[in-house]
This record gives C-alpha cells, structure tokens and sequence, in this order.
C-alpha cells in the first residue's frame, strides 16, 4: 500500500530522520512507535505533504508520489489526525467537519448547511456522539473534539488513515468505540498507522509494529510475535525494568484540607484532606472537573465556596502567585500552552518561578540563574543541548520535565501534577514516577490528576474518583481496581457492585 | 414620506419676525488645530455674542467629507444661515447647494465655493499673500539669493495658493534652491529646516507657508547660528512677538480675528435683509 | 453549560444594538430633530462610506488582519478615477477602472503579508505611505475637479432612489451581499477558519495564502467604490481624502463585536458600529457639543463601549 | 541545532543593521555632506525624540500589546507642562509633573488593557482620541509659549554636553538604563514571559497584569520625556505635536526585529530603527527629494527593510 524508503529529514541542519525504512500493507493496523522526539509525527508528515523530504522515496500503490501539499495526500485516500487538535472552536461542529470540502450548490461557492449538518448528525452518530451539528465546536470537550477530527478523516473514505496519539485525550468509552470503527474499517480494507505511547492500545489494536529511535529505523515485528518488554527495549535501547518504580514514603500529618468547594457550573462540594508524603490521585473522565478543581486550588481560578486549611490554617489562596508563596506548585496539564513559554529558552523556563532564588533587588544573578538550571538538569535528567535551547526544540518528555523543574525550584510543599505523562513516551513517564516518589518520600503532598488509570493504580496511595463536578469516591490502595474506578468516574453509585 | 433632504424647511420661512438677537449662524471651519483658524473663530463669536446670535461651530478637521457631512448636519438643525470656511473650494460645492435648496443662505470664508449661491464671501487672498511674501523675502535678501521654501501640508489649499504666489515672484528675483514639506507644523519645521540647513549652508531666506512652520525654522536658526531671514504667515501670536523681538523678519497678517468678525457681521446684515457686498476683501498686512 | 454559552453570545452580540438605541435615546433627547426622516437619511448617508469600507475591514480582521492603508487607497483611487474622467475617458468605464484599481491596490496588499509574511500591521503602515504618496505625485498635490455631468456618476453620491439616498442604497446592497458570502459560501468559512487557526485550516487543504489575498482585494475593491461615491459627493477629489478612514472602520469593526484576533465575528455588528460613529458624529454636532470636546466624547464613548462589550482576550 | 538556531537568529539580528549601512552608503554617495559631524549630530537629535518613544514602544510591543496613543500623550503632558511653566510654577517642579502625568496617562491605558481585558489597538486608539480632545481643550486649540529662561528646561533641548546635543545624551542614557531592565533585571524577564505566553507567566505566579500597567506606564513617562525635548526644542508646546510619532515608533521597533506578537525582539534593533527612520528623514531631505516622492520612498524602505528581515509569523 505505502512504501516509504531511506527517508531523511533535517531542520535547519539538526537531522531528525535518517534512511527510515516504513511499508504499510493493505488493510492492516500498522502501529508506529518511539520515544518523545523519535521522528513519528516528522514521518508522517512527510507522507501526508506537510513536509517535503530531504532524500528517500515515497511510494503509494506502487506509484512513486511527490505530495506537496495535504490536499494532494488526500486525494490520493491519505487522511491524517494530526497530533494538536485541529478544531477551529469559533465555527460550528458541522463547519468543522466539512472544513476544507464543503458540500456547495454546484461549482457556485454556496454552502450546503442543510445537508452538511445533516451528514454530520449522521456520521457522528456512528461514532456514539450524539451532538447539535450546528453548535459551535468550542462547546464540545477536548475529548469529543478529538472524536470530531477522527470522524473528520474517516468521512473523506480514505484508503490509509494516519493516526497521531488520536486517544490521548479520550475516554476509555470513547476509545473503545473509536477502536470498533477502525476495526469495522479494516474489515473494508482501509490500512491505518496507529502512533500512541500507550502499549496497552498498541497490543490490543495493531497487527504489526515499526519501532524509531532518534530519527533511525530500529526494527519492524509482528506483534503476535513480540513482547512488551522487546519494544520497549527496542525504543529506549536499553531495559527498563519495573513501570511504576518503589517509593518507600512515610504519610506525615494534614497538609491541605478542603472542605466544601465550589464553582459554578463546573464543581461542588469538593471535600478531601492530603498529607504529606502522601501521592493522591483523582481520576475521571474528561471534563469531569478535576483541571478546574487544581487551578481553583492554585488561584488561577475563583472559587464560588468552601474552605481551604494548609498548613491547619484557613487560607484565601486568589492568585497563583500567593500559591506559590505558600509552597504550592501546579504542573499543568497543558504543557505548550500554559506550562511553557516555548520561545524562551529552557534556563529561562525553569527561572519564571524562581525569581526569587536567582534576583537580589530586582537584579538577576546569571551565576545563580545558571547554578539552578545544572541542578535541575541533573536531578531531573532532562536531556537539553544546553541552557539556552529554546523549549519549543525538545522533546514532549523533556518539555514535561522542564514545567516540573521550574516548581522544584521553590521547593513546594505541596505539588500539582495535571496529567503529568500526557504523550510522554514509557522512558520519560518511568523518570517522571520517579521523581514523584522521590518527592513524596521528602515529605511533599501531591495532587496527582490523571486520566490514565493504569498510572493512578500504579502511582496513587489514594485516589479521589469525580463525576460531573462531584467527588463521587474516595478509595484506599487497597480497592483500586480499573472497574471500581471506571464504575464511579461513569456517574456508579456509592453501593458500588463488587468487581463483576 | 420620503422626503429629501433640503426639502423639508418651507416652515422655516415663516419665522421672519425674529428680533435680531434671535439668529442661529452654522459656521463650518476646516480646522481648528491650527491657530490661524482658531483666531478667526473667535473672532466670529466675539462678534456674535456682541450681535447676541448664536453661532454653532463645527469642525471638519480639514476633511472635505467630514465638512459636507457636517454642513448636512446643519442644515439638519435649521440653522438661519451658514457661514462656511470650505477645506476645499470644489469639494464643498455641493454642500452649498444643498445649503441652497434648504433655503439656507450661505457666506463663504477665507476660501471660496467653486458652485452653489453665496451670499458673501469675505476672505483675503492667499495667493497675494505669498506674493507680498516673496516680495519682502527679495527685498532683505537681495535680488538672485539663494532661498528655501517649507511647504506646508502636500494637497492643502494653504500650501497650493501661498506657495503659486510665492514662486510666482520668486521664480523672477530669488533663487529658491529647496523646497520641502514639514506639514505645517512646528516640530517639523524645526528638523527639516536642520536638514535643509546641512545640504544648503548658504542660503540667505526661507518662506514658510505659516508661522508654526516659521517658529520652528528658527529655532534651528538660531541653533546654527547663521544669520537667515524668515519669513512667514498667518500672523499668529507667537509670530507677532517673533517679529517684536526681531527674531523673525516678517509675516503675513491675513487678520483672521477681523475675518471672523466682518463674516458676523455680514451674515446679521444679510438675515436682517440688508443689502451685503458680494465680496469682501479684507486687506492683507505685512507685519515686519 | 451548553444554554448558556449561546444565551452568553447572543448577549454579546446584541450589546452593540444595546449600545446604539442607548446613544440615540439620549442624543434625541436632547434635540429631537434628530429623528426625523430627513436627518436620518442623512445620518445614513454619512454612514455609508465607512460602511463600505467598514464591511471589507471586516472580512480582513476575520482573517486576523489589518488594513491601515485603506484610507490611502480611498484617496489614490479616486484621484485616479477623477483625472481619467477629467482628461475624458467614459465615466462608467473609468469607474470600472477605478474598481479595478481598489482590488489591486489591496491584492498588492494581500500579496506581501500572504506570501511576504509580513505583519498586517506594518505591511500596510508601509503601503499606506506609498499610496499616499503616490496620490500626491499623481495630482500634484491638487484635487482634481471638472469631472463631467455624467448621470450615472452624479447619482452615486447625491441622486436618490426611491427616495433613499444612493449610497445609503449602495450601502443596503453591498451589505446584503457581503452578508450572504459571509453567512453561505464556502469563501465565507474559510475567511473565519484562516482567522481562527491557520495552521489547522491549511491542514484542512485551505489555501490560506490565497484567501488572504482576496480578502485585502475585496476590500480595496469597497474602498474604491467608496471612493467614487466620496468624489461625486464633493464633486472632486481631494489628494487629502480617507485620512483616518481605516482608524474609523477598524473602530466599526470592533464596536461590532468583531474580535481583532481573527475569527469571530459577523457584518451585521459592523454595521451597528458604523452606525453608532456615524450617529455619534451627526448626535454631537446637532446637539452643539464644542468641537473639541466632540473627541473626547467620541473617544468616551467607544472606549465605554468596547468596555461593556469586553472579550475575554486569553 | 543549537549552534544553527543562534547563528540564524543572529543574522535576523544582524539584518536591521546591514540594512541601515545600506542607505547611509547610498545617501552618502548622493550626497557626502551627510557624514559631517555637524550632519550626523544633526541626525542624532532628529532621531532621539522618536527613539525614546520607540524603547518604550518596545517594552509595549514585547508583552504582545501597542500603544496608538503615544503621540497625544506626548502633546497633552507638553501642554500642560508648557502651561504650568507659562504660570510661572517652577520649571525644574512642572516638569517633573509633566513626567508624572505621562506615566498616569500611560498607566489608564495599561489599566483599560489589563484590567478591563481590551484589545490594547482599540483601547488606545479611543485614549488617542480622548487625549487629542482634552489637549485641544486644555490649549484651546493655540501653541503655549513664553516659557520662561530655566536654564535646565533650555538645556534640555537645545544644550550640548561635552559637544552633544543633550537630547542625545538623554537619548543615551535612556537607552542604557532600558537595556540593562530588559536584560537583567527580573521585570524584563517578566516582559517578555508575559508576551511570550500570559497564561503561562501567570500560572508561573507572575502578576501579568501588574506587567502590562508598568509597560504602558514607562512608555507614558518616555513619552513625556520625549515632549519635555520637543517644548525646549521649539521653546513652545503645540497641540497638534506628536501627530503619527506612534506610526514613526511602531515603525522603528519592528525594523528593529521586535515581533509584533510579543515576547521576541531587542532593544537595540529599536535603536537602529529608530536610527534607518531618521537617516531617511534627513536623507532624502539633504539629497533633495521632492516631498511628493519622499512618502513613497520611505514607505518603499520600510517595506524593503521588513521582507528581507522578514519572520515567519507562524
Ligand atoms: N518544524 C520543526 N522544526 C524544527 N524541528 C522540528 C520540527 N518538527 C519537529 N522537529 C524536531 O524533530 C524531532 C522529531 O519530532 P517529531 O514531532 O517527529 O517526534 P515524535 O516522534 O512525533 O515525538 P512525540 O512522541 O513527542 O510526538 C524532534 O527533535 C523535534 O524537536
Ligand atoms: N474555558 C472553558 N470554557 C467553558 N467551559 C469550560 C472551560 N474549561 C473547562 N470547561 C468545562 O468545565 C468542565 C470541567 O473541565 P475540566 O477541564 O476541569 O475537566 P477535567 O476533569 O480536568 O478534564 P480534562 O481531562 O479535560 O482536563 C467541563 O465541562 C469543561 O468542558
Ligand atoms: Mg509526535
Ligand atoms: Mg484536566
């Protein structure tokens, strides 16, 4: 179907690919796996005309191809989920869909609102998603966005369909029935290139596998023939060992107790107590509130009601910054867009929250604003080519890594983590488990969101399960299990069936 | 009812029985960010609140368009007359002849109307003014001196007359080596005269379209210390003064104070039905 | 959740309205003359130019541009226009060319922020200078007059239909049309989705290059024809004309609701902001305000009403 | 990569000034007399009123905002300094109220951006109109003169120290100071983390909005600054002054590199922007061009200068 051979990429002279081998056969799920920064997205980019390559063929149907452009891909039956949602919020979801091929009253330019909006009930329908074709995008959540561009590449019938991390912002209910249509598909004979940091999906869905790592072709397998641990020695180089590492933490006394939080239309009566050493998770689906809980915990968000005790004393906690003088910390669960500012370099990253370490009157020390970054570097591991790479140049994982050490730089008392392995690769998430660990066995109480529930029952000593707004469990280590969890986060009551 | 504008005034005839202090005058000035006009105004409501009309000023910010709307806006109001200091004499012809056919009378100011029916027109002549301008510059300099000229704003009608009268003389007895715009006002006068003074360390004069544009040359005069004659127009108060000290070697005085005055009083005469002259000149003066 | 963000947006963009009866109940208050059927004509008529150019500024900033040079424009295609019809070329074909002349002074525009990628703003700060420029050269810093008495081109500025004012009429139709392109063609949505997310729409196989480029033509194209109803108003046209045009339709714009980063938006607003300046402009002079105090009122004004209208910019 | 990356920017860094060599060669070739000292001196006073401006302007520009008001900032502190110096207050006292008053100014701008959430072009563009108005009010529409003879206020303007002129000493240390803040100090940083992402900066517990009312309040001092030049210079304060002077230093800080989104750009491109604006200024005077044309070669320049320094807005 596709043949993709001795293909190299480089920006401004930093060689991203380099003679990468990749064939899709007809009508299968071929997964693409490798570390944050491998050369994924870059190659499937090349295939689908966003990127023009450096050297190297391109082969659709056994014809040699030369897209320029993703109109051209296309045409040819290519259709792409990018990995940054492609959602224009301000138009409608029926808009969005259509965007780019609308259904027009001949060659005149006049739209077809009718029948597109009609179409798009239809088609979304078949996805599970029952929505209001012409309300605007931005009323979906993320999750639903995500299912809107996956429709959006199904709805042109393609032959192949690229798929970029399309779960990362899904629901396990969501996932399940994006898997249902592409195997459905697959029957039809369409092929798809499935990429995801998730091995569970990988060895669920996929029938063959191609491994990168560092922009080289490593090796392609069956995956009836291969291993879990295999491809991840394959993408990191090296053994990795236990996923989620040991912590030996002892939980000290009440850090934060909340009582009765609120915000209007978005959570209520949000009660909970953290202490330190202590590594509590709150789980749920997207939307669920749990970001909206963190950032009015942070101050980045005003709350409507309820108390805040750190420490055993009230706080009013109304900006981020007077969070950040009481020792808390909030690694956002949007790295790019709030976490980072992209241009700046990664030292100038990591200093944003440390101004007060590394100024005197005002004044910034370059000695000291240098001294923090090493430490960082090194506790950290982040791999960086130096203090002044620009952020936007690293890898997710590392990216990731960054917006923790900027919060480890003041020392927090108490640590917010929001979906902190969001498309990080398996060798960056382990380090990232790491350093948590290392963090609540120094007597710091962390706020774990996560919507990946293998990570909340590896990680969490508690976990806090919301429903719409509402906290609907609060259960020990000891009774997380996946379906305990799932039956609460789906809206279960608290005479929760024991696991069936 | 549809009805045009302009057409909808016959019940404003019949107010004929006004005692004098009774009148509305519209007067529609082209700008009032510029001294000479604002003295002109003044002049004119100096001399209405004497007369005890009342005059309605607007503005048109030397914007041919915004004066015709305004003028609209006037003939909106019912206005007795209209006293009109057009930003442009073409583009304000229909304005009038709107003014026209609501009936409303009309007196022109400082420049004229190229169409419609006026009542009056009081102004002195901007072209006579340059000329008289050159003729004094000549006379200080001497017959052939090498001159610059600062223009005012391009497309202007003050630049256009001042300047054809200017060069009209000029072009015969003084050699007018540069010309640049510094858009009438003081602060560019001050730097393009620098700059004219860097490629031109030899000039003997310079004739600046108006006072501001004058002051500012001067200052970048004295700064060089070169000893050349300035001469502007308008006759603004801080010229007048420029021209005391003997800083500044003359300036054209178009009296807009009196402008403003005598077009008062013309508009009072003409509603009260005296006869009023079709043109009034008023003298221009070389202030030295 | 979900009623509410439509009843939110819905507030948001009845506001302007709001904003517009607020400003004529209390300027008919105070003189009501102002509502008479021959002020209101006239209110539109006044109008009707920065409308014109008003409604294309509005596709610009939908695309998340700019347009400083469209007072320019105005003035070097009417001066062009009037000196063809001076030395006398046929009036309708030298309107025709007029036009023409619009659309590629802002295709010029269109090409060098599109495929120059430079910034809306300063692109036509620069052009804006040589359009002005220009103007000067060509009429030697004079307006032009002697245009004729050509019917087709006195009535475009100062005829009336069925008693309605021509431009005002003009205006009512273009409107119209800009309004179904906007609201039912595929270009419409594409000027909304280049404005929302380039990037996401050119991966959508939108040539965001090429919209862009039309957009800054169809609103050279409003300025010329605004352009020739100026000059048959006054009958001439004037080198100084459109200065600070773009200031009043970029205001219009924006007082519309339309958000200056692209996106979202809609002509009907554009309209109402037009209206409110139009009305303000007209409301302040019946009423007598001082003239420099009109500024300061204007300025109030706008600032409050952008104020009550606030978008969250994050 | 990173060597790659540095060299690149470096370049883009490099160009403004590869560019103002460009037209002083061409401008002396034309006309030689302008390397003179007294020419270049000459060159250097022009340049230093919209050079103050413009390092304000940058510090606007970097956290993503632009200031349309700076021009009538300028007249209106002229204006009332003028007037309190012609009431006989002490000169040295009314200046550094005039100072104030700039910065309170610049400050209500920040404040309607920051707090009331207003897309900064708008907000200033309606400050801009209300600043005018009560600069018209304030002066009645004439020039403040009679100034008085301080010594420090003629100094200002007109001294010379160690034989330059003091505006360019002031221009100089100006330019010292601000460098130093955007390099080195914390608030700089803060400058540019807040236009390079807010919502970043402030979950980083930096108050943006505090940022951007400091930004817009330093710009109000530099431009009262700029004014306190100007008065001394023309020994009177205009109500018309500063008209454009916010194109003139828009211009200069983004021939100078600064992106107008925010968050990248230096202080030193504006100083050479500022420096091209001016070299052409007196340029085209010095060779003579006739003003019709200087418009258009000006706009061309600029133009030029931003496609071949051009950025990738993307
Ligand atoms: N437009 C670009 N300009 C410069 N470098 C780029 C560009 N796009 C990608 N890169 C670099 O190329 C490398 C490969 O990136 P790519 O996005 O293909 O990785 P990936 O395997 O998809 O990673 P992830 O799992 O994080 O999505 C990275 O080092 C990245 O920084
Ligand atoms: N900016 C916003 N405007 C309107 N609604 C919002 C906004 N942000 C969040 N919401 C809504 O608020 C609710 C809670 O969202 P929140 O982001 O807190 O959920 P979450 O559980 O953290 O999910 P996620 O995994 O997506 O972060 C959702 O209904 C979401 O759609
Ligand atoms: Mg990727
Ligand atoms: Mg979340």
């Amino acid at each position: 179907m596709i043949n993709m051979t001795d293909i190299s990429k480089s920006f401004s002279g930093n060689k991203v690919l380099k003679n990468v081998h990749f064939t899709l056969e007809k009508g299968e799920i071929h997964a693409l796996m490798g570390e944050n920064g491998a050369g994924k997205s870059t190659l499937m980019k090349i295939m689908s005309g966003i990127y023009t390559r450096d050297s190297g063929t391109v082969e659709v149907k056994g014809e040699q191809v030369n897209f320029t452009s993703p109109k051209q891909a296309e045409e040819a039956g290519i259709a792409v989920i990018h990995q940054e949602l492609n959602i224009l919020p301000h138009l409608s979801i029926a808009d969005n869909l259509f965007l780019g091929r609308e259904e027009t009253i001949g060659r005149t330019g006049i739209l077809k609102t009718k029948q597109m909006e009609k179409k798009t009930r239809q088609i979304l329908g078949d996805l599970g998603l029952d929505i209001n074709p012409s309300d605007p995008a931005s009323t979906l959540s993320v999750g639903k966005q995500q299912i809107v561009e996956i429709a959006k590449a199904l709805s042109v019938d393609a032959e192949v369909i690229i798929m970029d991390e399309p779960t990362a912002a899904l629901t396990d209910r969501e996932i399940d029935s994006l898997f249902k249509t592409i195997r459905e598909l697959q029957k039809r004979g369409v092929s798809f290139i499935y990429i995801s940091h998730r091995m569970e999906e990988i060895f669920s869905l996929c029938d063959r596998i191609t491994i990168l790592r560092d922009g080289e072709f490593v090796g392609e397998r069956k995956i009836s023939e291969t291993s879990f641990d295999e491809i991840v020695q394959m993408m990191v180089g090296r053994e990795l060992g236990e996923r989620f590492p040991e912590r030996n933490s002892e939980i000290g006394e009440v850090k934060l107790s909340v009582k009765g939080l609120k915000r209007k239309d978005c959570f209520e009566d949000i009660s909970f107590e953290l202490r330190r050493g202590e590594v509590l998770s709150i789980a749920g689906l997207m939307g669920a509130g749990r970001t909206e809980v963190a950032q009015s915990l942070f101050g980045y968000k005003k709350l409507d009601g309820g108390t805040i005790e750190f420490d055993g004393k009230q706080v009013k906690i109304d900006t981020p910054r007077k969070a950040k003088e009481m020792g808390i910390g909030y690694v956002t669960e949007d790295r790019k867009s709030e976490g980072l500012v992209v241009d700046f370099s990664v030292e100038e990253n990591v200093s944003m929250t440390n101004f007060a370490a590394i100024s005197k009157n005002g004044l910034i020390s370059k000695d000291k604003e240098r001294k923090l970054y090493d430490t960082m570097v090194k506790r950290l591991g982040i791999r960086t080519s130096g203090p002044d790479q620009a952020a936007k140049s690293l890898s997710g994982g590392n990216q990731q890594k960054v917006v923790i050490a900027k919060w480890l730089g003041i020392e927090p008392k108490l640590l917010i983590l929001d979906e902190p392995t969001r498309g990080v690769d398996v060798g960056a998430k382990k380090e990232i488990y790491s350093i948590i660990n290392e963090l609540a066995e120094r007597g710091v109480a962390i706020l774990m969101i996560s919507s990946e529930l293998p990570e909340v029952i590896g990680m969490a000593d508690r976990v806090l399960v919301m429903h719409e707004g509402k906290i609907t469990a609060d259960l020990p280590k000891q009774e997380m299990t996946q379906e305990r969890i799932m039956h609460f986060a789906t809206g279960g009551g608290k005479l929760a069936v024991e696991d069936q | 009812s549809m009805e045009a504008p302009g057409s909808s005034s016959e019940e404003e005839s019949g107010d004929g029985g006004e005692a004098s202090g009774d009148y509305t005058i519209g007067f529609s000035v082209s700008t009032l960010n510029n001294p000479f006009f604002v003295t002109l105004n003044e002049g004119a409501e100096e001399k209405a609140a004497e007369l005890g009309a009342t005059l309605t000023v607007v503005d048109a910010q030397d914007n041919a368009s915004k004066q015709a709307s305004d003028i609209e806006d006037l003939i909106q109001q019912e206005v007795d007359l209209i006293m009109i200091n057009p930003v442009d004499s073409e583009a304000v012809a229909a304005a009038v002849e709107s003014a026209n056919s609501a009936n409303i009378p009309v007196i022109t100011v400082d420049r004229s109307a190229a169409g419609g029916e006026v009542v009056s027109h009081i102004a002195s002549d901007n072209t006579a003014g340059g000329e008289m301008a050159a003729e004094h510059l000549t006379s200080i300099v001497g017959e052939g001196a090498a001159v610059a000229e600062l223009e005012g704003v391009p497309g202007s009608s003050a630049a256009r007359e001042r300047g054809e009268g200017f060069n009209k003389i000029a072009a015969e007895s003084l050699d007018v080596v540069a010309k640049q715009t510094a858009n009438f006002n003081r602060s560019e006068g001050l730097s393009v005269m620098e700059n004219i003074l860097q490629a031109n360390p030899d000039i003997k004069g310079v004739f600046a379209h108006n006072d501001e544009m004058a002051l500012g040359a001067l200052e970048a005069i004295e700064a060089s210390g070169k000893d050349i004659a300035v001469v502007g127009f308008d006759a603004t108060d801080d010229a007048v003064k420029a021209v005391e000290d003997g800083r500044l070697d003359g300036t054209i005085a178009q009296k807009p104070e009196m402008i403003g005055e005598m077009a008062v009083e013309a508009a009072v005469q003409s509603l009260e039905g005296e006869e009023v002259e079709a043109s009034i000149p008023v003298e221009l003066e070389l202030i030295k | 959740m979900q009623l509410k963000t439509n009843n939110q947006s819905m507030l948001q963009k009845i506001a302007p309205f709001i904003g517009l009866i607020l400003i004529i109940v209390i300027i008919t208050a105070l003189n009501p003359g102002f509502l008479s059927v021959s002020n209101l004509m006239n209110v539109l008529r006044q109008v009707s130019i920065n409308a014109l150019i008003a409604f294309g500024m509005t596709f610009v900033i939908l695309t998340g541009g700019i347009d400083l040079s469209v007072g320019a424009t105005l003035a070097l295609t009417g001066a062009v226009t009037a000196g063809m019809m001076a030395s006398g070329i046929d009036p309708i074909f030298a309107m025709l060319l007029g036009l023409l002349l619009g659309a590629v002074l802002g295709a010029i525009n269109g090409f060098i922020i599109a495929k120059g990628k430079v910034a809306p703003f300063i692109a036509t700060l620069a052009t804006m200078t040589i359009y002005r420029g220009l103007t000067l050269v060509y009429t030697d810093g004079r307006p032009i007059s002697g245009l004729g008495d050509s019917l087709t081109f006195q009535m475009l500025g100062k005829g009336y239909f069925l008693g309605i004012p021509v431009p005002v009429v003009t205006m009512i139709i273009s409107f119209g049309v800009l309004y179904f392109i906007l609201k039912k063609t595929t270009f419409g949505r594409r000027v909304y989705a280049v404005g929302g997310n380039e990037e996401a729409s050119i991966l959508s196989g939108i040539n965001a290059d090429r919209i862009k480029i039309y957009v800054y033509s169809l609103l050279g194209l409003l300025a010329a024809l605004a352009s020739l109803i100026l000059t048959s108003r006054l009958n001439s046209a004037q080198p100084t004309a459109g200065e600070m045009f773009e200031l009043d339709a970029i205001a219009a714009v924006v007082l519309g609701g339309t958000s200056l980063t692209g996106g979202r938006g809609w002509i009907v607003g554009t309209l109402i902001g037009a209206l409110i300046i139009g009305v303000l402009n007209n409301g302040l002079n019946l009423i007598g305000v001082p003239s420099f105090f009109q500024q300061v009122v204007k300025g109030a004004v706008i600032l409050l009403a952008v104020l009550l209208d606030r978008k969250k910019t994050a």
